[in-house]
């Protein structure tokens, strides 16, 4: 019972918050909004005995990625939006198909399968049983391939924000690897004819 | 206990929620980029979800490769983001129009 | 804490990915080092890559389906000659970056980027699971963000960052989503074990594997530009620096075809009549979308997007059809097509001018005049995509509609015919600025020995394969005994 | 595979890729323009030369394909390299050969820029043309019948008049789409007939009702467009107008005949049931391009307009016979094309001719021509008075027989009048084509002269007469003796009709098409 | 038999000549090709006589040379056939022939084309000679096209003349349109006999008359002889210029004058004559085709004559008459006096030949001028001209003992005594009042020219002289002709003597007993040689030649005013009964507003503006419009298509279920 109590909570602050991020005037206040349902959603996570996914997902999106956006969204000195009547006119025909959309999953997810009896509850987890040594044995053994690949895309990111963002300012200076290797004796050091 | 139908009916709602969000949304391309991650967090619900209730991990080590997807995502996004903005020093999604056609 | 014990798998299919891997991340090293004049060093190093890697590759693959890592990776015919054709359009792109990256900044990374997208494309050819796929196309996707934004000083290349951006993160929440479900249904990310899931799932699951193939399909169409989630393919190859819209005509759709097919044949078999219903309409759709739209088109490389709509459309024939033949026929019409597309980029890049020119069809006017070599090459690759014989691109055509035939879809074949008739319309347009009208700007050629080649080499295999296609079709069905 | 081929020698692949390798060659070596020219020339001599031997060791007595070449070519699809000719083809090459050089001898001087691209196109044109006449194989056939498209394209849209760009694509997309259906019903006929594209093997195979029906219905559509039949005819006024004179020639001599040959090759002897069902519909379609373009023609203020409608009226006539499954009418068909090749393409150098020197068509612009050039004008006479399908000259022949034959075919199939009357309707056009032909001839070679620009013109020099020469020997040749030819014909046709007629429906099927023909009758 | 050789150089010398003369012409002098041309004419003459009377003698000639067209059934030969009727044929065609190539070379003397006009004369007597020995329809056929051509080159001789080349082209046409009828004729003989021998066909007849075939339209039936023979006179029709097809013929005088008198007076114009003689054995078996021939022929006949009364150019006069007498040998064949109308056909070759000629001389005379009206008081300088041209005129007109007279008595007897109900009453009233008005025409036409009082202008009266002998000799060779051929016909061959069959045509004509008039007058009695005193058209003509006396001998003012006070008559027969102005209404304009409405209106607008460019091009570019707009370049609206997307395809196969 507490458990679903929890899972009201949660899910709940969820929505309504996932509802804050569209809808919220403010960028900043929507930013905010999204940590919090990611909060939320790890809260669900913990219920469903994920507490490994449930804490990355706080430490690195809350703790890393919603600093970023916030970072960007402080950086780019975007003025407060307002809301256009673009919205209203095509909220007829967007609503109605986000809903029909909407109905149909909702049916996908509450159809036979999903249901207590198609797939009963495992219920939870002995307590011995390490969820964050479990996941780590999984993921260097039978999931090695799909880590390795992910350490590259990480470090595509990496390359790939930099290459989109660095800018050689005029006023600063660099070290300039290239020429520093390429360097010769004869550009460092010359002799003057007395 | 909570069925599993009502892990997915919550990731439906975040996923509905994103998916609205996306294309009523006429504020800032930022917006957009928190709804994508909306639609990413539903499917990490789903997909954890499925893992507890079918008792397999798989699913767990999905969402964590998700996360790190995600995550990349945003790093690359935000700086296509910034690159735009420096050229065109907007970014309201009304203004992301010069090719078309 | 017990150690656990981390056995070393088989990582001799994956030799070529590592190759690659590594080479990518030596190329970006290696930039670091290299004096402003040297850096294209990292480009002919990328070739060199892509060709090694062909090689490794040749060597590697056997007929045999081979797995490795706890069955996460297949290295099989189909994904061995997938990636010869991605090797091939990565180099060929490559090749036309040589001249038109020049920037002191980021050629290493450029490079680096290109060969890493090639590795995710690679990864998705080998992929027999939805988290290798998954994993291939981001790495794949992501690469490619970064590279149709790479002109960061150019408003419309950031533009068409950003929006292929947003849109391909909005088509990976599909997938996911789409998988999520088929993974609850059935408890695997394995395609295999997906489908027999399915094919034993009960009537209580329909609604919910439907729901998955929907977004399955969705998130994939995506990648080949199916209308109609295509509107990101003519703004996002505008925008791309043209070596790059070049490499995203082709390398990407390969690597989203053989995925697709891979997925259609062994996760979705049990849903064969669903998916063929549906891919139906998208081909009928991309066909209109990409024919008509083309038509309006002043930019070429717009023009060639929509045109790559088009042929996506007529590829799904082979899809359709959904027997070996078929499947065959989208491995030969993406080889044929691979000549055609890059050999016409080609000629557009070496046009170029001050990142402009080339890419007006005004632009060509008067090409035969001053370059009829030229002028030669891009008249076949444009008769050829559009299907006119002794040129590859009617076998192309043809094998497609030959088993879209055989299986029955004799209604969708005459529109598709319809359509390239459509089609040609705006292919032989170019011409007739090419041939018959008289010049309007002035030329200043790209003069690089390897681009040149390039187009020799591509208008000769258009031709070559025009006349004796016997060879690419034995190739391909041949690569198609694996996994059919 | 057993081989009917009494040269022993593949003289069909040479005289298919002797102008390609020559095109080659001098795309290679040849840079001098005048160098191209002669080149040029000797490769098209050398190809008709070679196409000789294809008439002289001709067997008459048979209708079985000859000269045979056979290389598999696409296992995969089961496409093969099949060639071979019968008396219904042969004719068509030989016409090819001799007309190409005609061609290239009369764009001498009058084609002054790219004159090496000129050559090599039209010669790489002449390979895909024999190819379609040679061709045993649909897919080869229909490989050559699209490849057509694209030297044809480039003749018209660089070397053409001024609205040339309109016509050349308009020609081309109307080709592409007419054709397009043919390969879907090629395609479909593949594999109904057990998997093979071989023309015989098709011809054979007995399909059922629909299924013909359907598949001429393809066929249907490209045929006619290449010939061209109302109302799919108006790409052929403005391609013709608009094409050089060397390209007008090559159009109406061989291009639109592909049309009625593939009629002939596939249409009658695959779907032969289908064909006598829909022979009220050409014959109507006929009928009306006799009638109908004749009179468009007459209003005509452009030469090579008025002829190009003339060629489609003509081609009406070809139509007509084709569908009337006599032999008379079959060879009349065939032998108007062939007549038709020589005469349309005279008609068209001898505008080409007053082009060169006036620089416009419209026959306004002319008059009293004969005054200063009466060379010309006898050569015209003589050509126009072949298009009026006066006794002594081939048209003649090629109609009587039509006429006869259609006279002769008496109850057509599904027509409500006996064929006698269509014989009637269709021999208005003796006199129809007497008032567009002779009025335009009396508008521009007739009168006094009073236009400076008239005055100016020299009458033709040799080189100009030299090409008309074999013409005009050729068109009286085959007006008064026409029978080497015909019987070249006898034996292949005599087997068409055969194949034609006789039913490939079982005989329940048989019945049932009765009832529905005469339904169709009584309402 | 007669010999092979002989025959095929009668038709071949000429051909040669033509051939050298037109190919080569350029380079020969005039001389050279006058007499290359004329040498080989006449000399087929001479043949042409002596093949004669070996024919007369009994011989005859039936052969193939080869086979010109072949497929199947339908085999085409080239062949001969010399009998009577050819025999008497050849000799008109080739002596006429001659005269006129004799004339010709003082008429065209210093022509710039003057070897182009002796090659067509030339090539026009080897067509005429293959017409009338052909022993097939389709040799017929050929050497009828082939006069046509050359009558068209030789209207339209004189290239310049707008009104030369719109004559030609009229006479080209309206030709065409009686070919028309006749190939059909040629394709329904062979499809009902198999054959296009004459021989072969004319056997079958009896027999497939019996057998009674019929031709449907719709419900409308006809039987099969008919629908030949109905089909074959069209072609009679528009080559012998019978209503309505006539109106080529008076036009054809834009040509110069020895062609009106060879080609469009003396032979060719007579082929349809001669066409509807030859297939006498058909037109025997099909009354509703003979009454047609009556028909059109009276209707021609007195029409014909009605317009030469008022005609001023003195060829047109001839013209008309022509066509009226054309018209009496019509209404001979129909009343099945085949011999009467071939023989009509020779006299009148002879007679008009020299009218023709004998005008050309006056025109010559007076500087190429042809209105009658400014002539006058001829007779003192050209006295030959004057002579013989007044032999033919009491030819024409019918007096005794000249050759007109002979056969046009015989004519108008053989319609006399056929009952033929009300048409040939009608044929009757318009054979006699022709000949009166032949006859005032004529001689009005005459006395205008040569008598009354000399209107020639002053300038060309100083010219007036009598023409050179090249003229005047052929003149007087076709005098002779004019007056004796007519005697020599009925006394020398027998022409009207029923009892041996036709006369002197034997076999060679067919003519079913119950139809042969000539055995009706031979009942009657009439043929005695003084008869003509009692006959009415002897005083008709005498009429006629009384009252053009009498207005036109000298100068009256009787013919101005019977002109003002019969305005509305005179207009009428001066515009030639409107047949232009009609055929100008009904047929050109509405097939030129046709042709232009189908051009623009069909093939522009309908089909290309409308299908083509409105529909299909028209839907790729709304289709194209509609794609484009589509890509609005917001990426919601992208990714709205995509969710669209999504839901249709989800949607969809959930409905399916």
């Amino acid at each position: 019972m507490l458990e679903l109590g929890f899972f009201y909570l949660f899910a709940g602050l969820a929505v309504v918050s996932a509802l804050g991020v569209v809808l919220s005037r403010n960028t900043i206040h929507a930013v905010m909004f999204l940590i919090f349902c990611f909060f939320n959603a790890a809260g669900l996570f913990f219920l469903l005995d994920a507490e490994f996914i449930g804490i990355i997902l706080i430490l690195i999106y809350v703790g890393a990625v919603m600093v970023l956006f916030m970072f960007v969204v402080m950086m780019l000195e975007v003025n407060f939006a307002k809301l256009r009547e673009g919205m209203l006119q095509y909220l007829p025909l967007g609503g109605i198909i986000a809903l029909v959309l909407f109905i149909e999953i909702i049916a996908a997810a509450g159809s036979g399968v999903f249901s207590p009896e198609g797939i009963p509850d495992p219920g939870h987890a002995a307590q011995q049983v390490n969820n964050t040594v479990e996941i780590g044995k999984m993921l260097y053994t039978k999931y090695l391939l799909g880590f390795e690949i992910a350490a590259l895309i990480l470090l595509v990111a990496l390359v790939g924000a930099i290459v989109l963002t660095l800018r050689t300012r005029k006023d600063a200076k660099y070290q300039n690897i290239s020429r520093q290797v390429n360097v010769r004796p004869e550009d460092r050091m010359y002799k003057v004819k007395m | 206990m909570v069925p599993l139908s009502y892990y997915l009916a919550v990731a439906a709602c975040l996923f509905a929620v994103g998916v609205i969000g996306l294309f009523l949304n006429r504020k800032n391309v930022i917006v957009i980029l928190m709804c994508i991650e909306l639609i990413l967090l539903a499917v990490n619900v789903n997909l954890a979800a499925f893992s507890h209730f079918l008792q397999d991990l798989g699913g767990q080590i999905f969402v964590f490769f998700v996360l790190t997807v995600a995550a990349s995502e945003v790093a690359v996004g935000l700086a296509i983001l910034v690159a735009y903005y420096r050229n065109r020093r907007s970014i309201n999604v009304d203004d992301i129009n010069t090719l078309q056609g | 804490m017990t150690p656990v014990n981390f056995p070393l798998p088989n990582v001799v299919p994956l030799i070529p990915e590592m190759f690659v891997a590594t080479m990518a991340m030596f190329i970006l090293m290696l930039d670091l080092f290299l004096a402003k004049e040297k850096k294209v060093w990292g480009g002919y190093l990328a070739i060199l890559t892509c060709v090694a890697a062909g090689g490794l590759t040749l060597m590697v693959g056997s007929a045999e389906s081979v797995s490795a890592f706890y069955g996460f990776f297949v290295l099989d015919a189909f994904s061995s000659y997938a990636k010869l054709l991605i090797y091939a359009g990565t180099a060929l792109a490559v090749i036309l970056s040589l001249d038109y990256i020049k920037e002191e900044f980021g050629v290493g990374e450029y490079y680096t980027l290109m060969l890493f997208a090639m590795l995710g494309m690679m990864i998705m050819a080998s992929a027999p699971n939805f988290v290798t796929m998954y994993l291939g196309l981001e790495l794949m996707a992501l690469c490619t963000y970064v590279l149709v934004g790479f002109q960061r000083d150019v408003l419309r290349s950031s533009e068409a960052g950003l929006k292929y951006f947003i849109l391909g993160s909005l088509a990976s929440g599909f997938l996911l989503y789409g998988i999520s479900f088929l993974y609850g249904v059935t408890g695997s990310f394995d395609f295999a074990t997906v489908g027999s899931g399915i094919a034993h799932s009960g009537s209580g699951a329909r609604f919910a594997v439907l729901l998955g193939l929907v977004f399955v399909i969705a998130g994939l169409a995506f990648k080949i530009s199916l209308a109609p989630f295509h509107m990101w393919t003519p703004d996002a190859y505008e925008g791309a620096p043209t070596p790059i819209t070049a490499f995203m005509s082709v390398a990407p759709k390969v690597a989203g075809l053989v995925i697709l097919i891979r997925v259609l044949v062994d996760a979705l078999p049990s849903l064969q009549v669903e998916y063929i219903t549906i891919f139906s309409w998208l081909a009928v759709l991309s066909m209109a979308v990409g024919n008509l739209a083309a038509i309006a088109q002043r930019n070429i490389k717009r023009m060639l997007a929509y045109s790559t709509i088009g042929h996506v459309g007529f590829i799904m024939l082979g899809v359709i059809a959904g027997n070996a033949d078929g499947y065959a026929g989208v491995l030969v019409y993406m080889t044929i097509y691979l000549f055609m597309s890059m050999g016409a980029f080609a000629v557009i890049v070496l046009m170029n001018r001050e990142g402009i020119q080339g890419e007006l069809l005004d632009d060509f006017a008067g090409l035969s005049k001053v370059r009829p070599g030229y002028a030669l090459a891009m008249g076949l690759y444009l008769f050829s995509l559009a299907g006119i014989p002794f040129l590859g691109g009617f076998w192309a055509k043809y094998v497609v509609f030959i088993a879209a035939i055989e299986s029955g879809h004799l209604y969708l074949a005459i529109i598709a015919l319809l359509f390239s008739v459509v089609g040609a319309f705006y292919y032989i347009r170019v011409v007739k600025y090419i041939y018959f009208d008289d010049q309007r700007v002035e030329f200043n050629f790209v003069e690089n020995r390897l681009m040149q080649a390039t187009v020799a080499v591509t208008a000769v295999a258009v031709v070559a394969i025009g006349i004796f296609p016997q060879p690419v079709i034995n190739i391909c069905k041949a690569a198609l005994g694996g996994i059919i | 595979m057993d081989l009917n081929n009494v040269l022993g020698f593949p003289i069909l692949t040479w005289s298919i890729f002797l102008p390609t390798l020559g095109a080659i060659l001098i795309w290679l070596f040849v840079s001098n323009e005048k160098a191209v020219r002669w080149s040029a020339l000797a490769v098209s001599v050398a190809t008709f030369l070679l196409t000789i031997p294809l008439w002289l060791s001709f067997d008459n007595s048979t209708a079985h394909m000859q000269f045979e070449e056979f290389h598999p070519w696409i296992e995969a699809f089961n496409v093969n390299y099949r060639l071979g000719v019968d008396g219904i083809s042969m004719p068509f090459i030989l016409l090819t050969s001799l007309l190409t050089v005609i061609c290239i001898v009369s764009a001498w001087d009058c084609i002054k820029t790219r004159v090496k691209e000129y050559m090599i196109a039209f010669l790489i044109l002449e390979t895909t043309l024999i190819g379609v006449f040679a061709s045993l194989d649909a897919i080869l056939f229909y490989f050559f019948w699209e490849a057509m498209l694209i030297p044809m394209y480039l003749i018209i849209g660089i070397w053409g008049g001024k609205n040339r760009v309109y016509a050349t694509i308009k020609f081309f997309l109307y080709t592409l789409a007419g054709s397009v259906l043919m390969l879907v019903a090629v395609l479909a006929m593949y594999f109904k007939a057990g998997q093979t594209f071989d023309i015989q093997a098709l011809m054979a195979y007995p399909f059922d009702f629909d299924w013909q029906f359907w598949v001429w219905i393809g066929f249907f559509v490209a045929f006619a467009v290449k010939v061209p039949m109302w109302p799919v005819h108006t790409w052929l006024p403005d391609a013709h107008t608009e094409a050089p004179t060397a390209g007008s020639v090559i159009l109406a001599g061989i291009l639109l005949k592909m049309g009625a040959y593939g009629f002939l090759r596939f249409s009658l002897p695959i779907c032969p049931d289908a064909s006598q069902y829909f022979v009220p519909f050409i014959v109507v379609l006929s009928l009306i391009a006799v009638v109908y373009i004749s009179l468009v023609a007459m209003m005509q203020t452009d030469m090579k307009r008025l002829i190009a409608y003339s060629s489609i009226a003509h081609m009406g006539f070809v139509t007509l016979g084709t569908f009337m499954f006599t032999q008379q009418a079959v060879e009349g068909a065939i032998y108007g094309m062939i007549s038709h090749g020589f005469v349309a393409a005279a008609l068209f150098l001898c505008v080409g001719v007053l082009y060169d020197r006036m620089h416009t068509r419209e026959i306004g612009a002319y008059g009293g021509v004969v005054n200063v050039m009466p060379i010309f004008a006898a050569v015209m006479m003589l050509f126009c008075m072949a298009n009026v399908a006066l006794p002594g000259a081939s048209a003649f022949v090629a109609e009587i027989m039509v006429l006869a034959g259609t006279f002769s075919a008496d109850q057509l199939y599904g027509m409500v009048i006996s064929s006698k009357w269509v014989a009637v309707m269709a021999a208005t056009s003796v006199v129809l084509s007497a008032c567009y032909t002779l009025w335009m001839y009396k508008r521009v070679i007739f009168g006094d002269l009073v236009k400076d620009e008239v005055k100016a013109m020299p009458d033709m020099n040799m080189r100009e007469l030299g090409f008309f020469m074999p013409l005009i020997v050729l068109v009286i040749w085959l007006g008064i003796y026409p029978v080497p030819v015909l019987d070249v014909m006898h034996t292949s046709v005599a087997n068409l009709i055969v194949q034609a007629t006789a039913s490939k429906l079982p005989a329940a099927d048989l019945l049932a098409q009765a009832e529905m023909l005469q339904h169709a009758v009584t309402h | 038999m007669l010999n092979t050789t002989e025959l095929l150089a009668i038709p071949a010398l000429p051909l040669i000549a033509s051939l050298i003369v037109g190919l080569f012409g350029w380079a020969l002098k005039e001389k050279l090709s006058h007499t290359i041309t004329t040498g080989s004419v006449i000399l087929s003459a001479v043949l042409s006589v002596h093949v004669f009377t070996q024919v007369l003698g009994g011989a005859s000639f039936y052969g193939n040379f080869w086979t010109w067209m072949l497929s199947d059934t339908f085999v085409v030969p080239v062949g001969m056939m010399i009998d009577q009727l050819t025999a008497i044929m050849m000799i008109t065609v080739t002596v006429v022939s001659a005269c006129v190539h004799i004339y010709t070379i003082g008429y065209m003397h210093g022509d710039p084309g003057y070897s182009r006009f002796f090659s067509y004369i030339s090539g026009f007597t080897f067509s005429m000679l293959v017409l009338v020995m052909g022993n097939n329809f389709f040799t017929l056929f050929f050497g009828w096209e082939a006069v046509g051509l050359v009558s068209y080159l030789l209207i339209g001789f004189w290239f310049n003349r707008e009104s030369a080349n719109f004559a030609a082209l009229k006479a080209f046409i309206v030709n065409r349109v009686g070919d028309f009828g006749f190939l059909v004729g040629i394709l329904a003989i062979w499809y009902y006999f198999g054959s296009f021998d004459y021989r072969e066909v004319f056997a079958a007849v009896p027999a497939f008359v019996a057998q009674g075939d019929t031709l449907h339209l719709f419900s409308w039936e006809m039987s099969a002889i008919t629908f030949i023979c109905l089909s074959l006179f069209i072609g009679a029709m528009g080559k012998s210029g019978q209503v309505p097809l006539h109106v080529w013929l008076p036009d054809s005088m834009e040509g110069p004058t020895p062609i009106s008198a060879l080609i469009h007076a003396a032979t060719m114009v007579t082929a349809g004559v001669f066409m509807v003689a030859r297939c006498s054995p058909m037109f025997e078996y099909s009354e509703t085709a003979l009454a047609a021939v009556i028909l059109v022929g009276a209707v021609t006949a007195w029409m014909c004559a009605t317009i030469g009364l008022v005609q001023n150019d003195i060829k047109r006069v001839i013209a008309y008459s022509t066509c009226s007498q054309l018209g009496y040998m019509f209404v001979a064949c129909g009343v099945s006096a085949y011999s009467v109308g071939i023989f009509h056909l020779m006299t009148h070759a002879y007679f008009k030949a020299l009218l023709f000629l004998a005008a050309g001389s006056v025109i010559h005379a007076v500087m190429a001028e042809q209105d009658i009206r400014k002539m006058g008081q001829l007779r003192k300088y050209m006295p030959i001209t004057y002579i013989t041209m007044l032999i033919a005129a009491l030819a024409l007109s019918g007096v005794p003992p000249f050759a007109g007279f002979w056969s046009k008595d015989l004519i108008i007897e053989s319609v006399g005594v056929r009952e033929l109900g009300w048409i040939g009453d009608f044929a009757y009233f318009a054979v006699l009042s022709g000949v009166f008005m032949t006859a005032f025409y004529t001689f009005r036409m005459f006395f205008l020219t040569f008598h009354n009082s000399n209107r020639v202008p002053e300038k060309t009266r100083s010219h007036l002289h009598e023409s050179p002998k090249v003229i005047t000799i052929p003149l007087m060779i076709l005098a002779v002709g004019a007056f004796a051929s007519g005697a020599w016909g009925v006394l020398g061959l027998d022409i009207a003597n029923p009892e041996i069959v036709n006369g002197y045509f034997g076999t060679s004509l067919f003519v079913l007993d119950v139809h042969n008039p000539l055995l009706a007058i031979a009942e009657e009695g009439h043929h005695a040689w003084y008869h003509f005193v009692f006959s009415a058209p002897f005083w008709l003509a005498i009429g006629g030649i009384g009252l053009a006396f009498a207005m036109y001998f000298r100068e009256t003012d009787m013919p101005g005013k019977l002109a003002t006070a019969a305005k509305p008559v005179y207009t009428f027969l001066l515009n030639k009964w409107y047949w232009d102005e009609l055929y100008e209404r009904i047929l050109m304009r509405p097939a030129q507003c046709l042709g232009n409405i189908l051009w623009q209106k069909g093939d522009l607008g309908m089909i290309d503006k409308g299908i083509i460019h409105g529909g299909v091009v028209g839907g790729v570019l709304a289709g194209m419009t509609r794609m484009r707009d589509a890509q609005t370049g917001y990426v919601y609206h992208y990714a709205f298509a995509m969710v669209i997307g999504v839901f249709g395809a989800l949607t969809y196969l959930v409905l399916k279920g």
